[in-house]
C-alpha cells in the first residue's frame, strides 16, 4: 500500500495528524503542505478544528485548490469569515491559537528556526526570505508543529541556527519560560525522513518514513540523533 | 493632520512627490496581494532615493525598488515569492553585497509598534522577541518591567511612516476608500502614518464608494490617483488575479542587475508611465487575469 | 478557550447560567442602544447578586440591574439617560446609600484595558486620567516611565471580563454572529472576555449570517439565544427605535425602591420570562417601533 | 431683532462661532446643543470641518432632527461613514481631534469640569451621571469648547469642583504640561449667559448675552469674576 502515496502525501498525513481536534490551528505563509495538513485533518478526525488560513486569516474556507501563493482569494472560498490580521495576531498574543506550522532553512535540536538568514543576519551569506509572524507567534502559541521538506540535504537540521529568527525551547538567552513566554514551544517535527518529538525540550527521532534507515537519518542530521527507544515506521 | 480637501484627486506623479529620499514608507497589501505597484514603478521613474521600508510580507513592491536601487533600510518581515519563485533575487543580492541596512521585523511586533503610533503612546509592551536574532537586529527596541507583575516585556517604540501607499478598489474625490478583505496592515498603516497616498482601481461616486463600504475614512487621505491595474502583476480581486508568469519573467531577470535594468527599461522607465506599462503589458494578458471567476478550473489554470 | 460545538443554541435561562454570582460583566451596546435587556432581565429573575459591571456610556441596563440589587462594583464610564431622562435614578439612589462601590471609569481607559487583555499582556500605557479624580477612584491603576522618551504614563492592567453579554441582529447555531454599526466595544468585549453570550432577534442559517456580514466569528462564543426585541425599551436598528415611553415608564418608577419592584413585578418577575414580558409591553407598541423607517416624520414622532 | 432668537438659539450659534474651518470636531453624548452647533457651522462657516457625532461616531451625517439620545441611528443619516468607537478614540489620543465640546455640572476657573459626583466621588452626595470618555479626551484634544446651561442656578461655575472629571489647565497635581498632556485645553466656556475665554489659563468673560447684566452673572459666578476690558454683547 504505502508505494500508493508520495513522500509529500505522506508528509502532509504526518503534519495532519499532529492536530487535534478542537484546536485553533493556523499555518505560516509559503506553506502547502500545512495548507494541506491542515485541510486533511479538518475533513477527517479534527473536524471541530478552527482553520485559519495563513495569510488571508480566512476561517474555515474551503479551497478548490491550493495555490502557489497563500495570499489569494482562492483560499478564502466558501469561508465563513475572514478574520483581521490583528484578530489573528491578537488571538495568537493572547494565547488563543493552540497550534501553529513552522518551518526553517535551519532547525536546531531545540527547535529554534531560522528563517532569517546564513551568516550573521545583518550582512549575511545568504538572505532568506524571512519569519513573517513567526518570531512573536512561536513566543505564545499554544504548541507548534515544525516542518522540514530539505532534511536530507544535511543542512537543515543543525547544531546551531545562525539566527535564531523562531524560539524552541531554550536559546542562548534562556528558556521559554525565564523569557516570560506563555506557548508551549514545537511539540513535533516532521520533515521528509522522519518524525520527531521533544521530550525534555530536545528533539528525538520517534517515526521513519518507509524505505528510510535510521544510518541515512543520522547522516543527513547535524546534531546528534537521539532516537526513541520505542522507534517504529509510519 | 485631517486632510479636508473636497478634491484631492492627482497624477501618479503628483502623488509620487508626496514620497521623499530618506522617508519611511509603508507598503500596502502582501505578497502577491494588493501591493501599490502603480505607486513603486513611479517611485522608480522618479529615481527616489534611501528609503527606509515597512511591511510584513513582501514580494515583488520590495524587490523591484531595491533593485532599482531606491532602499537603503529594509524592515519588512519578509521579502520572497513563498514556494511560488522562492527568495526574491534583487532584495537578496543586494542584501548579500551590504549594500542594505537590514532590520527584519516580525508581523506582529510591527502592528504593535503601529498602534503605539495610532494611539499616541511613545512605546507598546510586547511579549516575544526576547531570545531571537530579531532582537539583535534592533537596538531601538527597550526592555521595561510591568508594573503589577514584575514581568519583563519588551518596549517597541511607536512607528509612524511618513508615508503610506495603498492600492484599492474604488475611491472618491474626497479621499474615501473601498478596500475589500484582507486588509493586511492598510487600516493600520492608514492611521499611523503622517501622509497617506492611494491608487485605485477606479474613481467613484462618494454614494457608490459609501454602498460598498469605505475602510479608509477620507480625512486620513492626503491624495488619490485612479489607476487601473494599479496592483499588476500582484493580484487585485475581484478585479484580477496574479500575473504569475509576469511575476515569473521578473523573478528571472531580477538574477542580475543588467536584468533587473533590461526589465524596468522595457516595463517601467521605456514606457514612461502607467498607460505604457500597461501596454507592455498586453491587453489580452490584463484582461485574461479577470477571468478567475469564470470557474475553479479558469482560476487554477490562471495560477498555474 | 475556543468554543468549537457545532450547536450553541440555548435557552435565555441556561444563557444566564453563565453568568456567576460575583462576576465582572460586560454589558455591549450603549445608551439607549443595543443593549443586553433580555440577558439583563434574565439575570434579575435568577436573583444574581454582588455583580462586577464594567462599560462604557450606558442607560437602563445598568439601572435596572442595580434596582434590581444585582450589582456591587460598578465600573462604567457613565449610567443615565443624556437630556432625554437625565440621571439614572435607581443607580442614582444606590451609589448616594454606599452600597455601591463606585470606580467610575473613562470610555478609552476602558478599551486599552480591554485591548491588554486582547493583546496577552499585563497592561496598557495611557496617556490622561493623571490629575483626575478617576485617577483616585483607582488604585488598581500604576505608573511607569517611557523607557524612550522618560515621560510619565499611566498603567492601566489588563481586563478580561468574565462574561460579556451583547445583543446582535443574527446569528447561527455555532455563533458566528452579525452587528450592525454602531459596534461600540462589542467586538473587544468578546475578544477580551472569558466567555460571551450573545442573544439575537433571530436566528439565521449560516449563510445568511455569512452574507449580512460575521463580526463576531463562532470560536469566541460561548451561548447563543434567539431573543426577538431582546434590546427592548433600548433600540435595535434596523429593527426597532427605543421605545421612550417605556423608558419614561422605568425613569418614573426607579424613583423609589417600591417603584422599582412594581415595575420588576409588572414586567420582569411577574410574567417570568420575556414571552411575558413583551406582553405585557404590548404587540402593538412593539410593532410600532418598527415604523421608525417609514418617513422621517413617523421616526420624530416615535422619539419625542 | 435680537429678541427673534431663543437663548439656546444664542448658545448654538455662540458655540458654533467656537469651530475653525477645517477642524475636526466632535461633542460628547448628551449635548443636544452641541450637536446642533456642529452642524450649524458645518453649513455656513465651516464647510470643511471633519463633524463626528458624538456617540454613534457618524462622520458628516445629515440627520433629519435632533433626537433625545445621542446613540441613535437618526444621527448617522446619510453619513459617508461610520468609524468604529476605537478610530474615534485613537484619533483623539494622538491629537487628531482638533476640537471637543464638553459640559459640567461643575467648572472652575482654570477649566476643569466635574460630571462624576457632588461630594466625595465614592460616597457622593449627588451622583451624577459620568464623564463618558472626557477624562482622557481632554487630555489629548487639540481645543475644547466647555458649555454650561445651568450658569444662572449659581452651582455650577464654581471655585473648586469636587471632583475633577475633564482636565482644563491646572489641577492641583500640576498643570497639563507637567502632566504630559498634549492637548491645548479649554479655549471657550460658553454659560447661557455669556462667554468666557481663558487668556492665561483662567477663565476671563468676554461676552454677554443681550439683556444679560454684568452683575447679574457676577452673582452667578461662584468665582472670582475675571472680565475682559473690551466686554461687549455677542
Amino acid at each position: 500500500m504505502s508505494a500508493d502515496f508520495t513522500i509529500d502525501e505522506w508528509m502532509c498525513a504526518a503534519l495532519a495528524n499532529t492536530i487535534r481536534d478542537g484546536e485553533v490551528v493556523f499555518h505560516g505563509f509559503g506553506s502547502p503542505c500545512a495548507t494541506i495538513a491542515m485541510h486533511v485533518a479538518k475533513r477527517t478526525h479534527a473536524r471541530h478544528m478552527v482553520l485559519v488560513e495563513g495569510s488571508t486569516y480566512a476561517l474555515d474556507p474551503d479551497p478548490a485548490f491550493v495555490p502557489p501563493t497563500s495570499n489569494d482569494w482562492s483560499l478564502m472560498r466558501r469561508a465563513v469569515h475572514v478574520l483581521r490580521f490583528e484578530e489573528l495576531f491578537d488571538l495568537a498574543a493572547r494565547g488563543g491559537v493552540d497550534r501553529m506550522f513552522l518551518s526553517g532553512g535551519q532547525i536546531d535540536p531545540h527547535g529554534n528556526t531560522n528563517v532569517t538568514a546564513i551568516g550573521p543576519p545583518d550582512t549575511p551569506k545568504v538572505k532568506l526570505g524571512g519569519g513573517g509572524g513567526g518570531c512573536n507567534l512561536s513566543a505564545t502559541v499554544g504548541t507548534l508543529t515544525l516542518w522540514a521538506t530539505r532534511h536530507r540535504s544535511g543542512r537543515t537540521l543543525v547544531e546551531r541556527c545562525d539566527v535564531i529568527t523562531d524560539l524552541g525551547y531554550v536559546t542562548p538567552t534562556g528558556t521559554r519560560q525565564e523569557l516570560g513566554f506563555p506557548g508551549g514551544g514545537p511539540e513535533w517535527l516532521v520533515s521528509e525522513l522522519g518524525v520527531f518529538d521533544f521530550p525534555d525540550g530536545r528533539a528525538r527521532l520517534r517515526r521513519l518514513y518507509p524505505d528510510v534507515s535510521l544510518d541515512e537519518v543520522r547522516a543527513a542530521t547535524g546534531f546528534e540523533l537521539v532516537v526513541d527507544p520505542g522507534l517504529r515506521p509510519l | 493632520m485631517a486632510f479636508t480637501e473636497p478634491d484631492k484627486l492627482v497624477s501618479l506623479e503628483e502623488a509620487a512627490g508626496h514620497v521623499a529620499d530618506g522617508d519611511v514608507v509603508a507598503l500596502g497589501g502582501a505578497l502577491s496581494y494588493r501591493e501599490p505597484m502603480a505607486l513603486v514603478r513611479e517611485l522608480v521613474r522618479a529615481r527616489r532615493r534611501d528609503l527606509h521600508l515597512v511591511g510584513s510580507a513582501h514580494g515583488i513592491d520590495v524587490d523591484l525598488l531595491v533593485g532599482a536601487g531606491a532602499v537603503r533600510v529594509l524592515e519588512e518581515s519578509y521579502v520572497g515569492y513563498e514556494q511560488d519563485f522562492g527568495l526574491a533575487p534583487a532584495y537578496r543580492r543586494a542584501a548579500e553585497s551590504g549594500r542594505l541596512a537590514l532590520r527584519e521585523t516580525c508581523c506582529y511586533t510591527l502592528l504593535q509598534q503601529l498602534r503605539a503610533a495610532e494611539y499616541g503612546i511613545p512605546f507598546m509592551p510586547v511579549r516575544g522577541i526576547l531570545g531571537t536574532g530579531i532582537r539583535d537586529l534592533h537596538p531601538e527596541y527597550g526592555e521595561i518591567r510591568c508594573p503589577f507583575t514584575g514581568q519583563r516585556l519588551v518596549a517597541v517604540p511607536a512607528l509612524a511612516p511618513d508615508v503610506a501607499l495603498i492600492h484599492g478598489l474604488l475611491a472618491d474625490r474626497r479621499g474615501n476608500v473601498h478596500l475589500a478583505r484582507p486588509l493586511v496592515l492598510d487600516e493600520r498603516f492608514t492611521f499611523a502614518s503622517r501622509k497617506v497616498v492611494v491608487t485605485v482601481e477606479r474613481l467613484a461616486s462618494p454614494s457608490e464608494v459609501a454602498e460598498a463600504g469605505v475602510v479608509l475614512p477620507y480625512f486620513a487621505v492626503t491624495a488619490v490617483v485612479e489607476a487601473p491595474y494599479g496592483a499588476h502583476p500582484t493580484s487585485c480581486y475581484p478585479h484580477y488575479t496574479y500575473d504569475r508568469a509576469h511575476l515569473g519573467e521578473w523573478v528571472k531577470a531580477a538574477g542580475t542587475d543588467e536584468g533587473v535594468h533590461q526589465y524596468l527599461d522595457r516595463y517601467v522607465l521605456g514606457p514612461g508611465g502607467e498607460e505604457g506599462y500597461l501596454k507592455s503589458v498586453g491587453e489580452d494578458r490584463l484582461q485574461a487575469l479577470g477571468e478567475w471567476s469564470a470557474s475553479d478550473e479558469r482560476w487554477k489554470e490562471l495560477l498555474s
